[in-house]
């Protein structure tokens, strides 16, 4: 059974968007809703790093253990999913996330920030596969389809990479052996308790 | 024990996180301006990476273009604390809380039974010892916290105990309408508890006649009643509890309310765990305010009911202030014969 | 009307028997709140992992959108990568994008601005119909009124001041197709103001490489970069303006263990992955490159074989390089010899090594100088003319390649021709009219101010007006302008307005102009600068994405895109509107003559085959339509490296991929193209080659023709010319031609049979023998060290217009002032009044320009996409930590930015970074809409304001112009910076 | 008691109160996250995660979705 991971391969990603704007196009996301985002680090210094970043769909995921309706679930390929018919928009995911990805229509208070949306590895949502109600509630469901995310599809350097996360991790082992370098599958330690080892 | 310890712990290590942040971002800022000129230097070779950016702060934090400060953090693994404490935590101290004080009210109960009025010459006569205007705070007050209780309980312990027995979809809806009413009723909650702070401040200063009743434990051990004001020690302890952490419980609420309008993604982890924390104490406190209120004091509900208690009774437990408002008026407020409660 | 992506067919119920049975999947709804029902934590995924193993098997046919969904392949207009889009299309609706990963180029991946490309088509800020301004207010009105009244207005303005009254701006993401006859139609129309942006962008790239080697465009290929040991990125931030081709270059570092060097002002998102960082002085690039070069040449690390081979005049340079020793360098330019020093030796080392630039070599008022002297660098150390080596240049726009090929050139006719009588000969008889009557079409130019009176020949001869200098020739007085009258109307397509430095002169310009028409998906900034109350049209044209043609990227490939949808709203295609201006004009029949016309819109294919019948030159004869789709089809069986199809292959074998040029001779043929340019080490028919004998066969004594040195399988074994029937006959070769060929070449040689050349022979004879002898038709020439017909003809350094050191422009002046493009060039007078006037002391900090990878060019299209304009909200100047501090600037604030001329400034916001060192700010070329710290949304017509506005880099931008190409000075002026 | 009902009518009608005030200040993410130098369009009809089915409450299946 696939586990799908995520790994941002720092030391190729140059900040390029792509992910973030390939993600709008599949899901139609509106502005203010990123389900996935660059952060560069060490900006405009010897060592600048950028890294994308979305969901990382955790193991023991802590979204969805503070959940406090329990909507959030876990496929068999280990992609964290919730249900924004069960979601009551409290927020405390984003809390507990450590990545940042849970995002909300609505900004300002609490009270009615509408459903949490977040990155679904382009997984859709628990209504059934390809239906209209689906892909208005939680986009395209790619991984049904047979492809994987759109973002690490399109990625310009082929930085993201998605997939199994065996086999992305012998990408990234064997892309580090190759270079010489590598800074690490970033957020992995605190996502999956586990790092690449090279 | 244990416990206390624990959520001790926690707190602090939150204030800690947020200390470090300010300290640790301030020794980034000098490196900035250090390493100005990268002329010459091999970018590659130099890359950072997780382990240390680590060690200069707890969360990893960089420049992002869109115009939403919480984006930029990329990652936090407090969240991962958080969810140890919510999650681990909470429940359990919770638990403890709200049934530990059900259950010492109930051995209390069992042992020293329901407190009796005791039948004295002043026995059936009235004094008003709460105006309309007193009882609708307290009243208004008090049903906010209840629903607020039980709307904040269904976020720790709904999907325990709610949801398998009603089903999801259910309580889906069932926790968005608490979600609702717990983030509403907090306003009329926050007046209440300011009305009450002006109505009955000037009642509730500490004295030194508070130290002798707690000395002789407020009466409720053995049968000799020390003296007391409007209101005995105990009472004032309710009071300056409702004050105290109702307004604990209104700034962290408000934080919440407006999430990141003042604070990170540290601060509003914080906010949560001290709202918690409180909530919970609150709740057993109330708790017992509750017991004494009504069952564990005979007839006790009419004080706030209808706001008239029985003299003998008040010159019981509040001789001072009886021998106050009887010297206001000569006559003073006394009423026809009824059945006498206390509170 | 569907318009966004949904399912095909009728949503499914969620009768959970349906549910489950129809799409088994991970876990259905109804069993994920069963299990949550139960269990508080975790369980929910192991009560599903029998359901999800099922989904694996059964899903894989299943499509999202149904049958009914078509793909269609185009080019992404962003940047000259050449990225294939793949189009999902339903019912005419374009409703998804998916990776193109057949593609060698891009293999599925985009940047920001490919993967939101969709966007374009869809957007809600697209001009929807054509307007005009009446009074000051947008007024809707039909195509058939706007292009009447336009006809009128420009039939009107030429009978009164001349063809050369109206300026014909082109745009380099038109199709070759839609270049190549609008190029006609400036021909037709009588004049050479015609161009586009390679103007701003890489013409000082295209005169200097073109007159050191021969061709101007980028020698190898994105791909071929894979292959380099060491990669020199000087002046450019590929990161940012070409993010796909990142993937080549990163992937070479990363296999071939590459160094990576990155020369620039700003420590750049390309400069943090690379090997080496220099930080230079904006404008230095010659000390730099000098420098470099100094050390090759104290340590003997230049290749001498392939110097003496191949190289005219090196001495030459040798002289010049020997005034820049390390102490000189560092002073002029602040980098440390022994940088340098290490710089120098990987590169000429550590081989094969590319150089890669952009605009920060280009846009220099020694831009040509420039682009001269990093060819030197290549040509000394032997990097040209191999795989992993060579000029690597970075174009900007999807067919700023292919529309500077089809000559929206105020220099040159299609395809390099020039402008002297043979090419308009050649045109002539490509496009089948007289000769005479194309000379009838120009003007007469009276004597004025000194200058001799122009015939109509010469005035057909002579170079227009550069787009840089479009409002000066409005604005000055006429007696300076060297033509009948100024410019009194602008034509626009494709073209915006904010992309061209002293904006506020613009406005000026803008406001005397008799007649403005924007032609554009976008009312673009030259309609929202208020200059303006009537006379004003705006022309709705679809994107490319919209229309078939094919598109030449940057490394000289041509790829065919397919109309993906319908033109949105009321937009036509770029052949429809010239179409539509020619047939008001009586031109159509002459124009069209050779071209199918289907319901008044010529058709793509016909128009690339005129280009074919005529593109001789640069081989642009061999790429029919019919093998562009073929590539297409095919993509997925190019090499990723060598780009080039197995030979077995039956429709595309052996071709490198999109048939980069020079493809030599008719498409029977089936010339493969040319991968990497003057490769001596293939056969010609394999896409070899040598340096182009292009400036004579010998120069005071000494060969300008290769020696010892010529492309495998060459019968000559030596240098040669250019092949002209002359020297055809003199080989005996002339009897391999067939009677057909022949009986063409004698039709066009006419009396002087012997003129005949590679160039002009319509019949492809020559191309075709010199082919089966492996030969190359251009002949076999050196590179030129000293191009003796430039101002310069060694590069020498010159420091910029407005510069932060005075103290070197007594030794280092910028050239005297002088006439160029029939313009006045009076940078001189500027430099020393600046100068003069201690400006350096007053704007103290030296502002530069660039790129930012969510927008391109002027910014309208990509700024008006929601999905882009998120992730860049704000025009910002990028300023230094120090200089921050030193003016009490926070990051985040407002701050005015001026400039030196016209009382400029600019409010925008400070990002503090030390992106930039202390001295220097930074700012992004693509925003408009701000001017002068005004919002200008309300002079947009209603609903197409883009999304985002800021102020233009422009606003504050200064006088300095190329003498060989009138390129522009944007990466070096200077500024002050407050806080607002 | 009667205090006791004022005290609920008077809990109620501040909690009504309070929430239209509330949901009065509250703004969508895009008006949020847009600085001074942008028009966004509303996106509901353009984007997907908005418009009829914002809050993610399940649509009358009988209603034909925008085509």
């Amino acid at each position: 059974m696939a586990r799908m991971k995520f790994l941002c391969d720092a030391d190729r990603c140059i900040e390029c968007n792509a992910c973030v704007t390939a993600c709008k196009n599949e899901h139609e996301v509106p502005w203010g809703i990123n389900r996935r985002r660059v952060v560069t680090l060490n900006d405009g210094k010897p060592g600048e790093r950028s890294v994308s970043m979305a969901c990382m769909h955790c193991t023991d995921a802590p979204c969805a253990a503070v959940c406090p309706v329990n909507c959030f679930y876990t496929t068999a390929d280990a992609v964290v999913l919730h249900s924004k018919d069960i979601c009551i928009g409290c927020g405390y995911c984003f809390y507990a996330c450590p990545f940042g990805a849970p995002q909300y229509p609505k900004v300002g208070n609490f009270g009615s920030r509408g459903k949490m949306d977040k990155c679904t590895y382009c997984a859709g949502g628990p209504e059934s596969d390809f239906s209209t109600i689906e892909y208005e509630k939680y986009g395209s469901n790619r991984l049904a389809e047979g492809k994987l995310p759109l973002c690490a599809e399109m990625c310009s350097t082929k930085a993201l990479l998605a997939g199994d996360g065996e086999m992305i991790a012998q990408i990234y082992k064997q892309r580090v052996i190759k270079r010489g370098y590598g800074s690490g599958a970033w957020g992995w330690k605190t996502a999956y308790r586990e790092t690449v080892a090279i | 024990m244990r416990r206390t310890l624990t959520t001790f712990r926690t707190l602090v290590a939150a204030t800690i996180l947020t200390a470090a942040v300010g300290a640790s971002s301030t020794s980034f800022a000098q490196q900035t301006r250090d390493g100005m000129n990268p002329t010459g230097q091999n970018p590659t070779a130099e890359s950072v990476n997780e382990e240390f950016l680590f060690k200069q702060d707890p969360k990893i934090t960089g420049r992002i273009s869109i115009p939403d400060g919480k984006a930029a953090h990329l990652i936090q693994p407090a969240g991962r604390d958080y969810r140890d404490f919510r999650e681990r935590w909470l429940p359990w101290l919770s638990a403890l809380a709200v049934l530990g004080a059900v259950a010492l009210l109930g051995l209390f109960y069992y042992f020293r039974g329901r407190i009796l009025m005791e039948r004295g010459p002043d026995t059936g006569r009235k004094i008003l010892r709460f105006n309309g205007f007193e009882r609708f705070a307290h009243w208004m007050t008090s049903s906010c916290f209840i629903i607020l209780a039980l709307s904040g309980l269904n976020y720790i312990f709904g999907k325990r105990l709610l949801m398998p027995l009603i089903g999801a979809d259910a309580f889906g809806v069932v926790a968005q309408y608490a979600k609702f009413s717990h983030i509403y009723l907090a306003w009329p909650f926050m007046i209440g508890v300011a009305l009450m702070l002006v109505l009955w401040l000037k009642d509730n200063i500490p004295n030194k006649i508070d130290i002798d009743w707690i000395k002789a434990f407020g009466g409720f051990v053995g049968d000799k009643h020390p003296s007391a004001g409007r209101f005995n020690a105990g009472q004032k302890m309710v009071f300056w509890m409702v004050i105290g952490f109702g307004s604990a419980m209104s700034v962290t609420g408000l934080m919440m309310i407006f999430p990141f309008a003042l604070t990170d993604i540290t601060g509003m982890q914080l906010m949560q765990v001290i709202h918690a924390l409180i909530g919970i104490a609150f709740i057993a406190g109330i708790l017992a305010h509750i017991y004494i209120g009504t069952l564990g004091m005979e007839g006790a509900y009419d004080a706030m009911g209808s706001g008239k208690v029985d003299l003998g009774w008040a010159k019981v437990h509040h001789d001072l202030w009886v021998e106050e408002e009887q010297a206001k008026t000569a006559s003073g407020p006394q009423l026809g014969r009824h059945q006498v409660p206390a509170e | 009307m569907l318009i966004k992506r949904k399912t095909g067919g009728p949503g499914r119920t969620f009768h959970p028997a349906v549910a489950i049975g129809d799409t088994p999947r991970a876990i259905d709804r109804r069993a994920f709140l069963r299990n949550s029902g139960l269990v508080a934590g975790g369980l929910a995924a192991a009560g599903s992992i029998q359901l999800g193993s099922v989904r694996k098997a059964q899903a894989a046919g299943s499509s999202a959108i149904g049958p009914d969904v078509t793909i269609k392949k185009n080019i992404c207009t962003h940047c000259s990568v050449g990225c294939t889009v793949t189009a999902e299309v339903v019912n005419g609706v374009w409703v998804g994008q998916e990776p193109s990963f057949s593609s060698p180029i891009n293999r599925g991946t985009h940047c920001a601005k490919g993967a939101a490309i969709r966007e374009l088509v869809s957007s809600d800020r697209r001009l929807k119909y054509p307007m005009k301004m009446v009074d000051g207010q947008w007024t809707r009105i039909s195509w058939d009124q706007a292009i009447d009244e336009i006809g009128d207005k420009i039939t009107g303005l030429r009978d009164k001041y001349g063809p050369d009254s109206v300026y014909w701006l082109g745009s380099a993401k038109f199709t070759n197709e839609a270049a190549y006859i609008f190029r006609k139609f400036g021909a037709f129309w009588g004049t050479n103001s015609v161009d586009h942006q390679a103007r701003i962008c890489h013409s000082t790239t295209v005169a200097g490489v073109a007159n050191t080697w021969g061709y101007g465009a980028q020698t190898n290929s994105y791909n071929d970069i894979r292959n380099a040991k060491t990669m020199i990125i000087l002046g450019g931030n590929p990161a940012e303006a070409h993010p796909v081709s990142l993937q080549h270059l990163l992937s070479g570092k990363e296999i071939n263990r590459a160094n990576m060097i990155v020369i620039d002002p700003r420590f750049t998102r390309t400069a943090a992955h690379a090997t080496e960082y220099v930080r230079i002085r904006s404008g230095t690039d010659i000390p730099v490159v000098w420098g470099i070069l100094w050390h090759i040449f104290q340590n003997g690390w230049e290749d001498k074989e392939f110097i003496s081979q191949r190289v005219y005049a090196m001495d030459d340079v040798r002289k010049e390089v020997a005034k820049w020793n390390p102490e000189e360098v560092e002073r002029v330019s602040g980098v440390p010899g022994e940088q340098l020093r290490r710089v120098a030796e990987t590169f000429a080392k550590e081989k094969p090594a590319t150089l890669i630039w952009c605009m920060g070599a280009t846009q220099h008022t020694v831009g040509t100088a420039n682009v001269r002297a990093l060819c030197i660098l290549c040509l000394a150390t032997g990097n040209v003319g191999k795989p992993g080596t060579g000029a690597n240049i970075f174009r900007g726009h999807t067919n700023v390649q292919g529309a500077t090929d089809m000559g929206l050139d105020v220099t040159s006719l299609p395809l390099y021709y020039g402008l002297v009588e043979g090419a308009w000969k050649h045109w002539a008889r490509v496009w089948d009219v007289e000769y005479d009557w194309l000379q009838s079409r120009f003007d007469e130019v009276p004597a004025k101010a000194g200058r001799k009176a122009r015939t109509r020949k010469e005035s057909m001869e002579s170079p227009g007006i550069t787009s840089t200098r479009w409002f000066d020739g409005v604005n000055l007085p006429e007696e300076q302008v060297d033509q009948r009258t100024g410019i009194k109307a602008m034509m626009v397509f494709g073209h915006g307005g904010n992309t061209v430095t002293r904006l506020p002169e613009a406005v000026k310009g803008l406001a005397k102009l008799d007649l403005l028409v924007v032609a554009d998906p976008h009312p673009t900034t030259f309609a929202a600068l208020d200059a303006r109350r009537d006379n004003t049209y705006l022309l709705p044209i679809c994107t490319s994405l919209e229309m078939d043609g094919s598109r030449t990227a940057s490394n000289r490939s041509l790829q065919w895109g397919e109309q993906i949808v319908k033109p949105a709203f009321e937009s036509k295609n770029d052949y429809e509107v010239v179409y539509r201006l020619a047939a008001k004009l009586g031109l159509a029949d002459k124009m069209f003559k050779n071209i199918k016309v289907v319901n008044g819109v010529p058709e793509a294919e016909d128009i690339l085959r005129e280009i074919n019948r005529g593109g001789w030159s640069t081989g642009y004869c061999g790429q029919s339509p019919e093998r562009l789709k073929a590539h297409m089809r095919n993509q997925v069986k190019f090499d990723l490296v060598t780009l080039r199809a197995p030979k077995d292959d039956p429709e595309v074998g052996g071709d490198y991929y999109g048939l980069p040029w020079p493809c030599w001779g008719k498409p029977e043929l089936k010339h493969p193209g040319t991968h990497i340019l003057y490769n001596t080490n293939l056969h010609i028919k394999e896409g070899g080659g040598t340096f182009r004998a292009r400036f004579g066969t010998e120069r005071n004594g000494v060969t300008l023709l290769a020696e010892d040195s010529f492309a495998k399988g060459s019968e000559l074994t030596d240098g040669y010319p250019e092949f002209t029937m002359a020297v055809f006959k003199k080989l005996g070769w002339d009897k391999d031609l067939t009677a057909d060929e022949m009986a063409s070449i004698t039709k066009i040689g006419g009396a002087n049979i012997d003129a005949v050349s590679w160039a002009t022979d319509l019949s492809g004879g020559i191309q075709r023998v010199c082919l089966d002898r492996g030969v190359t038709p251009y002949g076999n020439g050196k590179a030129r060290a000293n191009a003796w017909n430039l101002p310069d003809p060694v590069p020498v350094h010159r420091e910029p217009i407005y510069t932060p050191r005075p103290d070197l422009v007594a030794k280092y002046p910028t050239r005297p002032d002088e006439r160029q493009l029939r313009m006045p060039n009076i940078g001189f007078s500027v430099q020393k009044a600046a100068v003069d006037r201690g400006i350096a002391k007053d704007f103290p900090i030296i502002l530069t320009s660039g790129r930012l990878v969510e927008y391109e060019g002027g910014g309208e299209e990509t700024r008006s996409n929601p999905w882009l304009a998120e992730l860049q909200q704000d025009m910002f100047v990028e300023i230094n930590t120090g200089d921050a501090a030193d003016r009490g600037i926070k990051d985040g604030q407002f701050v005015w930015v001026s400039g030196p001329e016209n009382n400029a400034k600019a409010k925008v916001k400070a990002l503090v970074t030390d992106r930039v060192g202390k001295g220097v700010a930074f700012m992004p070329f693509h925003f408009s809409g701000w001017y002068q710290g005004d919002d200008m949304r309300k002079f947009y017509p209603h609903g197409t304001d883009p999304v985002v506005l800021g102020e233009s880099s422009n606003n504050t931008t200064t006088y300095g112009f190329d003498p060989v190409t009138g390129m522009q000075e944007t990466k070096c002026t200077l500024c002050q910076i407050r806080a607002v | 008691m009667k205090a006791f009902i004022i005290a609920l009518v008077v809990a109620v009608a501040i909690g009504t109160l309070a929430a239209m005030l509330l949901n009065q200040q509250q703004r969508f993410a895009y008006q949020a996250f847009t600085t001074s130098g942008t028009r966004v369009s509303d996106p509901a009809g353009h984007s997907n995660l908005v418009g009829p089915h914002w809050n993610g409450v399940t649509p009358d299946p009988e209603k034909p979705s925008k085509s």
